[in-house]
């Protein structure tokens, strides 16, 4: 009894989805979507809100019709942040479930791990990670939604430069975000001609980091600090920050671009700065900003529907689940080579995270330019560049 | 150099004192029921979780406080009776398995009922951080403190002035003899596991306006909480308290002195150092074995 | 009597032999044989591990640390340094045996819980170095791991083989493969068990003291079962790196060292077909279990808890025994 | 000749409590040694100390005129000395004959090689270990178990079962603790017989035993330990008539 329950709970989606195709009467196949995404665990707050968006939208979707005159259907699976299950549940997607298209991949590890196998099974593939080793060099099959954290760095230390800064104390998390931005900060340092002075760690469980900013602190010529890192690390950098009394400028990534983070941080994210996507500041957008509307019907659809705020990373999802539709729309089939065509040739898409532009040698499509740098100011997210 | 120091060792005492808690939880348990209870985490999880839920819903503090506290302690009471007790002849090993069941479960119930975010709880009293000798330490960790001082004199006249602590003792010296002068050695090992869990919130509780908390936050407290216990000795009180305290100092010395990459490591390492010398923890019963 | 009790221990490798040949029957796809190739790949590791928890009685709550360094050895030996598949896999499992002997040593002393703690530590410590040592092992985010091959013929999951004319896919071909290791794998365990080797290995668990009297070196031998079971490890952590041919710092991280015991342990201690089982259970768990989306979580910790509370001495000790009840029940019955 | 085994100032210390105190003895290769006294007396405490278990707090046992002080139990064991315990230590994880089998693991030499590929040399060595432990269970009086699990054995079963691993290490001497507690009249006879078997095949044996009758009936010489210290040492005529043993054993 209590099993069929928990059954029918669980299967709620598909059901829904299935009454849908019902009522408008489709004779076709539906278009299958495939996800792997980090539901729980870890990296719970990056598939989160990204299940809960691709859920909304396929819902949508079919209610205006589906795609191709089809129905979409989304089967996803959780991979708990673990690698070897993303690789599981990817080959289970294509090979048990035989999707059309597969939108997810919430971490670079998950996204890395089911590459090879994507690659082989040749099922265009559009991750929701943001490392730069994701689509550079470019794989066929492959593409991405998040700018890379090269952007990010590349963004953020053109920011601190403009401002003077050449030396900087660098703080991040040891997980894969924080690791790998911390190595593309470095490079891009070097490349900038800055210089980083302080380079300390911490790891996702840890619970205080003021050791850490203590070092950086006793550390002489320090003229900025950034933290690269994601989840609730970073909120608790920031107070640390502010207990110890540094006033330098400070920076976050955009792995804390989201409204919790300032619920998080409170008072003390005060003057910091951070790249993110216009999501955190649709109303200050100018009206000529093609984006805006876009960022705008988002937010506010995400909100109507979960009763919790948006975040950065829900948006990789709309932009991905978009890019596929369009690339299927204009492919006029499911038909992999077709839409994978597609997909490498869609300019001039406008999503939440930016304006897409793909190429053959650019499975992003972003420019740095499409990070906004935002500064916290009054408790809330204001548009500096 | 004694600013940096200072800072260190705050950091250093605030967390150990968490662990310092969570670790007589496992002293505790482990001295009523020889139990390794890998659920000790979920407590400190509920009660932070819980507290934060109410005040959400409306609830002033320290009611909302007092609510979780109850909450933990009938989930240490089922804990102990619907999982523990059945399985009583059970090996070590499956009675961590076990244990290891319970603490997913109670997790993944507070995951679907509180979801998945981090949130915050204010400071129980003011934001401003206090200074000492160019240190600052924050003024939850006088808290953390207090309330781990509190409750650590609470459970030695607990243990030594009650008629409840002592029947406790006596089970865990020798379980039979217990029995045999009229101690209810079933009622006593549901009491084990109650004051864990209430342990458990009070610490997960105090120190939530520091680490945040979220559904998951039991997992890697809960486990720095057997090491701490391990290093201490298993099964000593004063040994928790130190295996605690050492733990958390250790950790923040080893981020601000040696590299913060391997401040994790170097704690480790000094639990391996700790056991090489000490096969039963610094304070460990010296048993000797009857053959 | 001997010949009777050594014809039982070969009929169940026979038994997992005709299992493992049958099983193809019911897959249909190739993810369904990445699964099962996965599961032997992981029950060979655990039928090593229950060498050392099931057989001689001492926990590690860190054997994912050796799991992890023989992928990682294998992942980099072979993709960074272009080694072949086979030495690396050697390489790699003597140098974890003898990270396994120097930390063993010192550690094996301790008891119980403390044993747990001092493993943990261990695994710990593999995993943080496997995390940070970015440059070597990719840090966090993992890294590729090509394909096994041996003298120039690769085997990967997405080849096609010819195999005695016939013509077999590259998953097929890891199915077979990873099935002759598990079976090599439990008879060199049987074989093991039922020695004078294994004898003493089990009077470790049965009572130190009584061994040490009759001149059984206790510590000699919880060494070498502990290297034994890391030497699986390692071996089966770099398979698994080549099946997989990705692999991330979580490959060596606590909760894998607790998936292996809990195998262990909800198999059954002691029964080398009951960790078989474990593996199977604990691997097919999360993929069953995936459409109760959000309920996922809480539903593997009852049944884990469940399975424990009412079946401590594990699945297959359990069921075999309830079968031999009614066995003789329905013989006494007839008699 | 030099004695068998050699006890000099043998002290042990708990903690400041003296559980064996000032002791020295000797026995003789062949005989029948017992060491008797009230409970508490430190009886098992020597027998550990003998056999390595414990580290002694001062003092030296020698083995065949060989100092035992750096050697471990099963190093003891290699030089022919072999015991059972008051607390009886059989492992129940294994089958009865299993048991005894493990006594012979000294006799039994295999590679790990010979192990994993089960080697004919490994097979043809078991099969004599089974049979030699197939016949020692038959030589104590516990034939009927080899084919049980030891778990399935009775309390007097267990004792002999592990007099019969004990002898399948081939010992030279012996060492049985307490062997007959908990026995009742005719299985204590039957040990006595069996204690006098094993004597006769030339193996020493040293007995802690509460049980007079049997004591002074197989003794060639007797130890009285009193508070951890020798209250008397000679033969059982002697010790019977010895002033201090009947003061202690009856005005005690």
């Amino acid at each position: 009894m209590f099993k069929t329950m928990m059954r029918r709970a669980g299967k709620c989606a598909v059901v829904a989805t299935a009454g849908l195709m019902m009522m408008s009467a489709q004779a076709a196949e539906p278009i299958k979507i495939g996800s792997f995404l980090s539901i729980t665990g870890p990296a719970s707050f990056l598939g989160d809100p990204e299940v809960k968006t691709l859920e909304m939208y396929v819902e949508k979707i079919n209610e205006e019709g589906g795609v191709l005159g089809r129905q979409l259907e989304l089967i996803h699976y959780d991979d708990v942040g673990n690698a070897s299950s993303a690789r599981n549940f990817a080959s289970r997607l294509i090979r048990s479930d035989n999707v059309d298209i597969i939108v997810g991949g919430s971490t670079t590890g998950a996204t890395m791990a089911a590459v090879p196998l994507i690659q082989q099974a040749e099922i265009p593939f559009i991750s929701l990670a943001g490392a730069v080793v994701i689509t550079t060099p470019v794989k066929k099959w492959v593409f991405k939604t998040p700018q890379s954290d090269r952007m990010a760095a590349e963004r953020i230390l053109a920011d601190m430069k403009d401002r003077g800064i050449t030396r900087i104390g660098l703080i991040s998390g040891t997980g894969g975000f924080g690791s790998s931005g911390r190595t593309q900060t470095l490079e891009v340092a070097e490349k900038m001609g800055m210089e980083v002075v302080a380079d300390v760690t911490y790891s996702g469980s840890d619970t205080d980091m003021t050791a850490q900013l203590t070092n950086i602190k006793n550390t002489k010529g320090v003229e900025a600090v950034l933290n690269f890192g994601f989840g609730q690390g970073p909120a608790i950098v920031t107070r640390n920050y502010d207990q110890l009394g540094m006033e330098l400028p400070f920076y976050q990534s955009h792995g804390v671009a989201s409204d919790s983070f300032l619920e998080l941080a409170g008072s003390a994210a005060e003057g910091l700065r951070l790249p993110a996507s216009p999501l955190l500041v649709p109303d200050s957008l100018p009206d000529d900003d093609p984006q805006k509307e876009v960022v705008q019907n988002y937010k506010a659809e995400y909100e109507a529907r979960w009763d919790s705020k948006v975040s950065t990373f829900g948006a990789y999802a709309y932009d991905g689940l978009m890019l596929a539709v369009r690339a299927i729309e204009e492919a006029g089939s499911t038909d992999p080579e077709a839409v994978r065509e597609a997909l490498e040739n869609i300019k001039g898409y406008v999503g939440v995270t930016g304006e897409f532009n793909m190429s053959p040698d650019d499975h992003n499509g972003l420019d740095p330019e499409s990070f906004r740098i935002l500064e916290v100011q009054n408790g809330e997210w204001k548009l500096i560049d | 150099m004694l600013a940096e120091f200072l800072q260190y060792l705050f950091t250093g005492i605030t967390i150990g004192a968490t662990y310092a808690l969570i670790a007589l939880g496992f002293t505790l348990i482990y001295n009523a029921s020889h139990v390794i209870n890998f659920a000790q985490g979920e407590f400190l999880m509920i009660g932070g979780m819980a507290t934060v839920s109410l005040t959400a819903m409306g609830v002033p503090m320290i009611i909302a406080i007092v609510l979780a506290i109850i909450l933990a302690g009938v989930l240490g009471i089922a804990l102990q009776r619907f999982a523990i007790a059945p399985a009583k002849q059970a090996d070590v090993v499956t009675l961590i398995i076990i244990t290891i069941g319970a603490s997913i479960f109670i997790r993944g119930i507070a995951q679907v009922v509180w979801g998945k975010e981090y949130h915050v709880m204010q400071n129980f009293s003011s934001d401003e951080p206090i200074w000492v000798f160019g240190a600052v330490l924050n003024s939850q960790s006088l808290w953390v403190l207090g309330v781990g001082a509190v409750v650590v004199v609470a459970l030695v006249l607990f243990f030594t002035k009650t008629l409840t602590g002592k029947a406790i003792l006596a089970t865990s010296m020798n379980k039979e003899a217990a029995r045999l002068v009229g101690v209810r050695t079933q009622m006593v090992l549901m009491l084990a596991f109650l004051v864990s869990a209430l342990l458990g919130s009070v610490a997960g509780i105090v120190v939530a306006p520091i680490t945040f908390t979220s559904y998951d936050i039991g997992i890697i407290l809960g486990l720095k909480g057997f090491v701490a216990a391990a290093i201490g000795g298993l099964g000593s009180g004063v040994g928790a308290v130190v295996g605690g305290l050492a733990l958390g100092i250790v950790e923040a010395m080893a981020a601000g002195y040696i590299s913060s990459d391997y401040k994790d490591a170097v704690a480790f390492s000094m639990i391996l150092l700790v056991l090489f010398f000490m096969p039963r923890g610094l304070f460990g019963p010296k048993v000797v074995e009857r053959v | 009597m001997l010949n009777r009790f050594m014809q039982s221990r070969l009929r169940g490798l026979v038994v997992l032999a005709l299992i493992l040949v049958i099983i193809p029957a019911f897959l249909s796809n190739s993810f369904q044989y990445g699964m099962v190739t996965q599961i032997a790949i992981l029950a060979a590791t655990v039928v090593g591990l229950n060498l050392l928890v099931g057989f001689a009685g001492q926990i590690s709550l860190g054997h994912a640390g050796f799991f992890g360094l023989g992928a990682y050895f294998t992942g980099i030996a072979t993709g960074t340094y272009g080694w072949p598949s086979v030495p690396a896999l050697l390489v790699g499992a003597i140098m974890v045996g003898i990270i396994a002997w120097v930390v063993g040593r010192p550690i094996l002393r301790l008891k119980g819980h403390y044993l747990s703690m001092a493993t943990l530590a261990v695994g710990f410590i593999i995993a943080i170095i496997l995390n940070n040592e970015r440059a070597l092992t990719g840090g966090p985010d993992g890294m590729p791991v090509p394909a096994f091959e041996v003298f120039g013929w690769e085997l990967s999951s997405f080849g096609r083989y010819s195999l005695l004319g016939l013509e077999i896919e590259g998953f097929e071909a890891w199915y077979i493969f990873a099935s002759v290791i598990l079976l090599v794998a439990v008879w060199f365990a049987l074989n093991l068990i039922e020695s004078p080797i294994g004898r003493a290995l089990r009077s470790v668990h049965g009572s130190e003291v009584a061994a040490s009297v009759v001149g059984v070196n206790t510590a000699k031998y919880k060494s070498l079962v502990f290297v034994i079971s890391a030497i699986y490890a390692s071996l089966m952590g770099s398979l698994y790196a080549h099946f997989l041919g990705f692999i991330t710092p979580a490959v060596a991280s606590f909760e894998f060292s607790i998936l292996f015991i809990t195998m262990v342990v909800l198999g059954g201690m002691g029964s080398t077909f009951g960790v078989i089982l474990g593996a199977a259970v604990l691997t097919l768990l999360p993929q069953v279990l995936a459409d109760f989306q959000e309920l996922e979580t809480v539903m593997f910790g009852l049944i884990l808890m469940l399975t424990m509370i009412f079946m401590p001495k594990g699945l297959l000790p359990t069921l075999t025994a309830i079968v031999s009840k009614r066995m003789r029940k329905k013989a006494g019955g007839e008699a | 000749m030099t004695a068998l085994v050699e006890v000099k100032g043998l002290d042990k210390a708990f903690g400041g409590v003296h559980a064996v105190e000032g002791v020295s003895f000797a026995v003789e290769a062949g005989q029948v040694y017992s060491v008797i006294g009230p409970n508490g007396a430190g009886k098992t405490t020597l027998f550990n100390l003998i056999t390595g278990l414990y580290i002694p707090t001062k003092g030296e046992v020698r083995l065949n005129g060989e100092s035992t002080a750096k050697l471990e139990p099963n190093q003891l064991a290699e030089r022919g000395m072999c015991r059972t315990f008051q607390q009886m230590q059989i492992c129940m994880n294994m089958t009865a004959i299993e048991n005894v089998m493990l006594g012979r693991h000294l006799q039994l030499k295999s590679s790990l090689f010979t192990t994993l590929f089960r080697l004919p040399a490994l097979r043809r060595d078991e099969k004599t270990a089974y049979k030699r432990a197939a016949d020692l269970m038959e030589y104590v009086g516990c034939g009927e178990y080899v084919g049980a699990e030891a778990s399935a054995m009775s309390y007097g079963a267990l004792k002999r079962l592990e007099i019969a691993r004990a002898l399948a290490a081939e010992p030279k001497v012996i060492l049985l603790d307490e062997p007959a507690a908990g026995l009742n009249a005719t299985e204590t006879a039957a040990l006595e017989d069996l204690i006098r078997k094993i004597a006769d095949q030339g193996i020493t044996v040293m007995l802690v035993e509460h049980d007079m009758k049997l004591v002074m009936g197989i003794s060639d010489r007797l130890l009285v330990l009193n508070y951890g210290r020798v209250l008397a040492e000679g033969t059982p005529e002697e010790i019977r008539q010895n002033p201090d043993v009947i003061a202690a054993y009856l005005g005690g």
